[in-house]
């Protein structure tokens, strides 16, 4: 029996509480950032080891598809470091504080942060985007890449 | 009534778990900073070879993303190696990908790395 | 009134598959989910099988799925649930027939914290003695009835059954930090193994899972404290 | 043909008896436990209140007290020589449980702590005394865990959900058992030196029972249908306060802490029943005095149920009343939290199944059936004996609630059952392996496992005109109705009748599950087939035994008659009729007095 399968089910049949949506959550956002992570350091590189490609990166990085993944992206980081850092504080300074009340109220909490700090990023995010989406549109016609 | 002490081996097990709570609290103002700054503030419109290599060249940046590049990949890359460890319950095997998975993260932080630290070259050279 | 309950079903002398049952039976609201099965049993279906004993919370018999969460059914009421009810085995152990569970790998887990008083000293002659303080500090996980419900809603054993769970680490934990035992460092060896408490991403379904409303998350915690910190108070 | 193991010996039940047993049995021989439960699941971890132990921890006590206490307490029907044994071996007994590691709730000095419990008494004052040893309300739980904890410790071997159905005896003596694997479906042959009974009690006789569903008189049924008797089985503890129409227990403890019995009128009448210990007089007299109160249209709302008070307001009043006192002299008062802390199982208990929260409000209690005073006779060193000159049946034990030493007589004290199972447990235990070191093996009969099998045909191949839990339920009505807490000969003679009707309707029942493994309808019929047996045995001891003692009162004998009843009942099943005997009850130094509480 596969238990990749059986887990994948119970992440997503069980009827869990605040804690292991948090879970689940706290797991995505941080295999979705590594992975946002990992393409990113190699493309930065490309700054010194391929300039070429490094431009045509960068290109890529204004497109519709994948503002709306970037967007994304700083909702996991928020919320990831956030519910990482309430993880870290109540482990390492109060475990005492594992108790199910505090535990439901804090995730709601970290939840309410993210969403404080990543609203108004999205925000500005999607001004910058469409304030140059004029000229990226015509950059992008340039290349050819649409 | 005295609190009472035992020695306990330190393990990798424990030191992974420390590292990712302890590399989390620097992690913070670190990639907080660096997505508020990149992402939300100046954004990827504003973005190019130039900034780049404006941003490189001051010490402070070229550290700071040193740091940003130690820390938040190898925390990374642990948890990536954590998840694994959930499905993969031969030891051979999972000894096997944790090597590779070293192998991946020593690359890349190279890759990365060196790209930083040269940058500065580069960008004193083209003067 | 009347309830609607859908039951899994897997009997593996003669089903390929598993299945769920639908029964239709008249109930109370102060009914127990159990009462229901029992009723079920007795004038529907005499070959469902389930285990049970006390039918009130304290033997640890009968941990289900109920309605998704990991429940003992002599604990939950039908009003606490309403009227269409879903009843599975619990998840990460085998299951022999219909709601059990291979429950040995489990008890194996159990076994393997060393859940036992040790203290080689020789006793005095009357009690040893504690402070009500020092009693006080390992209260909460005694009340341990071995259920599996906890271990059982934890995702990470359900990932790798190798874990040794939130039930095992609890039972740990009650001698750990009972100041008349001896083998805490023993037993924190142990757990400071890969399949040890280092498992736990503090998804706590254990501890809502807990039909004894143990701190189990808290235990887990304390139990990694003491083994970074080596202090046991 | 069915596996066959062997062992020096074998315990069948793991609760606190079986537990203690085994953990002795095997420092010297060869030993198996076989429970059709895992051991964790036994009925003892259901024990709220605590263990009785003269310890004087809190204030003046002694073993004698301890003594004479249970001795009035059976109503004079309890063995003196075993309670002697029993009361002097508690202190050291509870030391033992402690030195393996029990979490007792502590004094402020750090000593085991103790609460009141109904009947135990200081014997120069006739006031309560606190003698119950207690691990909060979970004493039978933290019990359980530790023997089971000390078993794995020292390798035990166990047999989990291994379901005995048989007990097999040659040339006289004890033999071994046969047993189905639930997981398999499979027959197996445990050829043993000596066997341990520790199977529990039988309460599922009751419609009201604070009993689990696995409490269906196993061990007795096997061996009354192996021409061993059944000793005392009229006697049968009703306790006072269960949840209303549950049964589920409410432990005496709440009395012990100051909690009080109210009618529909908000009187205390315990004031009336028992002047001097009021609620915490024994549990006999306690529903007997609810049962009187309910008659007389006192029940709440003039239903079968009365209050019981454990708020904080009323636990202060009646002991300002009382004039009780802490033992530093200062009056006795609780506060809310309190009242958590040292009950909450009790009021998880309440909250879950009734909505109720008793540090607010009252709770809805009625007798349930508690526990069985009867059951397989042994003498004090947990040998079991075939009749009434007390012939031994060499390498058969019994010990704990299935067994009759008899150390409860006609009622129990509280707290004296957990006493009981680790004491004659642990006797249990040493004797047994004691017996196997000097004895052989007994020849196994090469057919062995087929009484079990005809046993199990059977119930597979009835007609199924009949329903099993049709006469599981009308059984537990009839009994519950009449010989519960009240008896009449009319009743009593209705029900005997009603019982063996349901045993012949019980031929037609046919078990559909014709499956293997984990098949828990076959055992569950196989379970009622024991309890219409105790059923029955139950009723006629008592339609014989014509006076009032203890748990067995009767509205048309209401005294005590120690000139023609001072004697324990031995009841025979034979093809279809039971037959009953007597024998006299051991004195020592207690003399019969009437008995007041
Ligand atoms: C709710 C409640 C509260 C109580 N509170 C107190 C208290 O405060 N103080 C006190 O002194 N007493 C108390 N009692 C009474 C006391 O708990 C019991 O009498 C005592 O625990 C019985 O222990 P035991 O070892 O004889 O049986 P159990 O603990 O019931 O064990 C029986 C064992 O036998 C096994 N078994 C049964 N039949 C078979 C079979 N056919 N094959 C194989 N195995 C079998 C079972 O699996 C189980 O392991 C209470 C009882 C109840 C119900
Ligand atoms: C912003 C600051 C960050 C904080 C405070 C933080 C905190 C944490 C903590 C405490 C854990 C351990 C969780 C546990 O053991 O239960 C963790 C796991 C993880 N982190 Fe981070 N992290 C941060 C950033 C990142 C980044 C940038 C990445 C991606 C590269 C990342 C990827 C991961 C992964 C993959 C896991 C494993 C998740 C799992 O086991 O389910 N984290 N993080
Ligand atoms: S900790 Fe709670 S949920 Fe887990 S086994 Fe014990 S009682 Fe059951
Ligand atoms: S559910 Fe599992 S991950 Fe930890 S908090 Fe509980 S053990
Ligand atoms: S039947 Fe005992 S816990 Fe549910």
């Amino acid at each position: 029996m596969s238990t990749l399968k059986n887990t994948l089910i119970g992440y997503v049949s069980y009827r869990g509480r605040e804690g292991h949506y948090s879970f689940l959550l706290h797991r995505l956002t941080g295999l979705g950032t590594l992975l946002f992570l990992t393409i990113h350091i190699i493309d930065m590189a490309w700054f010194y080891w391929a300039p070429d490609l490094f431009e045509e990166a960068l290109q890529l990085y204004r497109s519709w598809p994948y503002l709306i993944g970037e967007i994304a992206l700083v909702f996991a980081v928020y919320f990831h470091g956030i519910n990482g850092l309430r993880i870290a504080i109540v482990d390492m300074f109060a475990p005492n504080k594992w108790t199910i009340a505090a535990e439901r109220n804090a995730v709601r909490w970290t939840l309410v942060g993210s969403l404080i700090l990543w609203l108004p990023s999205a925000a500005i995010m999607l001004s910058h985007a469409i304030s140059a989406s004029n000229e990226a549109a015509q950059m992008l016609d340039k290349l050819g890449i649409f | 009534m005295a609190t009472r002490q035992v020695k306990i081996s330190q393990n990798y097990e424990t030191i992974a778990w420390k590292w990712m709570r302890y590399s989390a609290i620097l992690l913070i103002p670190l990639v907080f900073g660096h997505v508020l700054l990149q992402d939300v503030i100046v954004g990827v419109y504003e973005i190019n070879a130039d900034y780049v290599a404006r941003r490189l060249g001051t010490w402070f940046f070229q550290a700071y993303d040193i740091a940003l590049l130690g820390f938040a990949f190898a925390h990374g890359v642990n948890g990536l190696r954590q998840v694994l460890r959930d499905f993969i319950h031969n030891p051979k095997t999972f000894r096997l990908v944790s090597i590779a998975l070293f192998i991946f993260w020593a690359a890349i932080t190279a890759y990365g790395g060196i790209a930083i630290v040269m940058a500065v070259n580069a960008k004193l050279a083209s003067l | 009134m009347q309830v609607t309950i859908d039951v899994f079903r897997f009997d593996p002398e003669k089903d390929q598959k598993p299945h769920f049952d639908q029964f239709v039976v008249e109930a109370e609201p102060v009914d127990r989910v159990l009462d229901l099965l029992e009723k079920i049993k007795d004038y529907h279906d005499g070959s469902l099988t389930f285990r049970r004993s006390c039918a009130h919370g304290v033997c640890g018999s009968d941990a289900m799925r109920i309605n998704g969460v990991n429940r003992l059914a002599c604990k939950v009421l039908v009003q606490d649930v309403g009227t269409r009810i879903k009843v599975e085995p619990i998840l990460g152990l085998k299951v022999k027939r219909d709601l059990i569970v291979d429950m040995e790998p489990f008890f194996d887990h159990y076994k393997s914290v060393l859940p036992y008083f040790i203290n080689d000293e020789a006793p005095p002659e009357k009690e040893r003695l504690q402070s009500p303080e020092a009693r006080e500090r390992f209260d909460d996980t005694t009340k341990c009835i071995l259920c599996a419900a906890c271990t059982t809603s934890c995702p990470s054993f359900w990932s790798d059954s190798a874990y040794v769970g939130p039930a095992a680490i609890v039972n740990a934990h009650r001698f750990i930090f009972d100041d008349r035992d001896q083998g805490a460092a023993q037993r924190l060896e142990i757990l400071n193994q890969q399949m040890g408490v280092w498992r736990c991403r503090t998804a706590f379904n254990c501890t809502e899972a807990c039909p004894r409303d143990i701190h189990i998350t808290q235990a887990i915690a304390e139990v990694k404290k003491a083994i970074t910190s080596g202090k046991l108070d | 043909m069915a596996n066959v193991h062997q062992y020096e010996v074998v315990v069948v039940g793991a609760g606190g008896a079986g537990l203690m047993a085994g953990l002795y049995a095997s420092k010297t021989a060869k030993t198996a436990v076989i429970s059709k439960l895992y051991p964790t699941r036994s009925h003892t971890g259901a024990a709220q209140g605590g263990i009785g132990a003269a310890l004087g921890n809190l204030e003046d006590d002694s073993p004698e007290w301890h003594t004479y206490d249970t001795v009035k307490g059976s109503d004079y029907l309890g063995d003196q020589d075993a309670i002697e044994f029993m009361c002097a071996a508690a202190p050291d007994v509870v030391y033992e449980l402690e030195h393996m590691g029990l979490p007792f709730n502590r004094t402020p000095d750090g000593k085991i702590a103790q609460r009141r419990f109904g009947g135990h008494t200081n014997n120069e004052t006739g006031k309560p005394v606190t003698r119950a040893c207690y691990a909060a309300d979970r004493t039978g739980h933290m019990i359980l865990q530790t023997l089971y904890q000390q078993c794995i410790k020292n390798n035990v071997t166990f047999y989990d959900e291994f379901h005995v159905l048989d007990f097999i005896t040659v040339n006289g003596a004890a033999a071994g058992v046969v047993a189905l694997e639930l997981a398999t479906g499979e027959l197996h042959i445990f050829h043993a030196k000596a066997v341990i009974f520790a199977t529990g009690g039988h309460g599922r006789v009751w419609e009201i029972t604070s009993n689990a569903y696995a409490y269906t008189g196993d061990g007795v049924a096997i061996t009354l249908r192996r021409g061993i008797p059944a000793e005392d089985m009229e006697f049968f503890q009703f306790h006072p306060t269960g949840i209303y129409r549950m049964g589920i227990l409410i432990t005496e403890g709440v009395r012990g802490e100051g909690g009080v019995l109210l009618n529909d009128k908000g009187e205390r009448f315990m004031d009336r029943y028992a002047p001097t210990v009021k609620d915490l007089a024994s549990r006999d007299v306690v529903s007997r005095a609810m049962y009187l109160e309910m008659k007389a249209g006192r029940g709440i709302g003039g239903k079968r149920y009365l209050h019981l008070d454990i708020t904080p307001e009323t636990v202060n009043k009646y002991a300002a009343l009382d004039g009780r006192v802490r033992p530093d002299g200062s009056p006795y008062t609780v506060t809310g939290e309190e009242i958590l802390k040292k009950l909450p199982d009790i009021i998880d208990f309440c909250k879950t199944y009734l909505g109720v929260d008793p540090v607010s409000q009252p709770m809805p209690v009625q007798p349930t059936a508690h526990y069985a005073m009867g059951g397989i006779p042994t003498n004090v060193r947990t040998e079991i004996v075939i009749d009434e000159n007390n012939t031994v049946m060499p390498g058969a034990y019994a010990a704990g609630e299935v067994a009759c030493v008899s150390v409860h007589g006609a009622n129990r004290l509280g707290t004296n059952s957990l006493l009981d199972i680790v004491v004659f447990g642990k006797e249990a235990g040493i004797n047994a392996a004691e017996f196997a070191r000097g004895a052989s093996f007994q020849p196994l009969p090469d057919d062995a496992a087929d009484f079990t099998r005809q046993q199990l045909d059977a119930l597979r191949n009835g007609s199924g005109k009949e329903r099993a839990a049709d006469i599981a339920r009308e059984m537990k009505e009839v009994m519950f109705d009449h010989v519960g807490v009240f008896r009449i000969e009319e009743g009593m003679q209705q029900a005997l009748e009603k019982v063996r009707e349901l045993k012949q309707r019980f031929k037609e029942v046919r078990v559909e599950d014709q499956g293997s493994r984990f098949n828990t309808e076959l055992l569950n019929t196989w379970e009622l087939s024991n309890l219409l047996d105790l059923a029955e045995v139950t009723a006629a001891s008592a339609l014989a035994r014509k006076e009032s003692r203890g748990a067995h009162a009767r509205d048309d004998f209401q005294e005590r008659d120690d000139k023609n009843w001072m004697k324990h009942t031995l009841a025979w099943l034979k093809d279809g009729d039971v037959e009953l005997r007597y024998k006299p009850v051991t004195l020592t130094k207690y003399e019969p007095k009437k008995r007041v509480y």
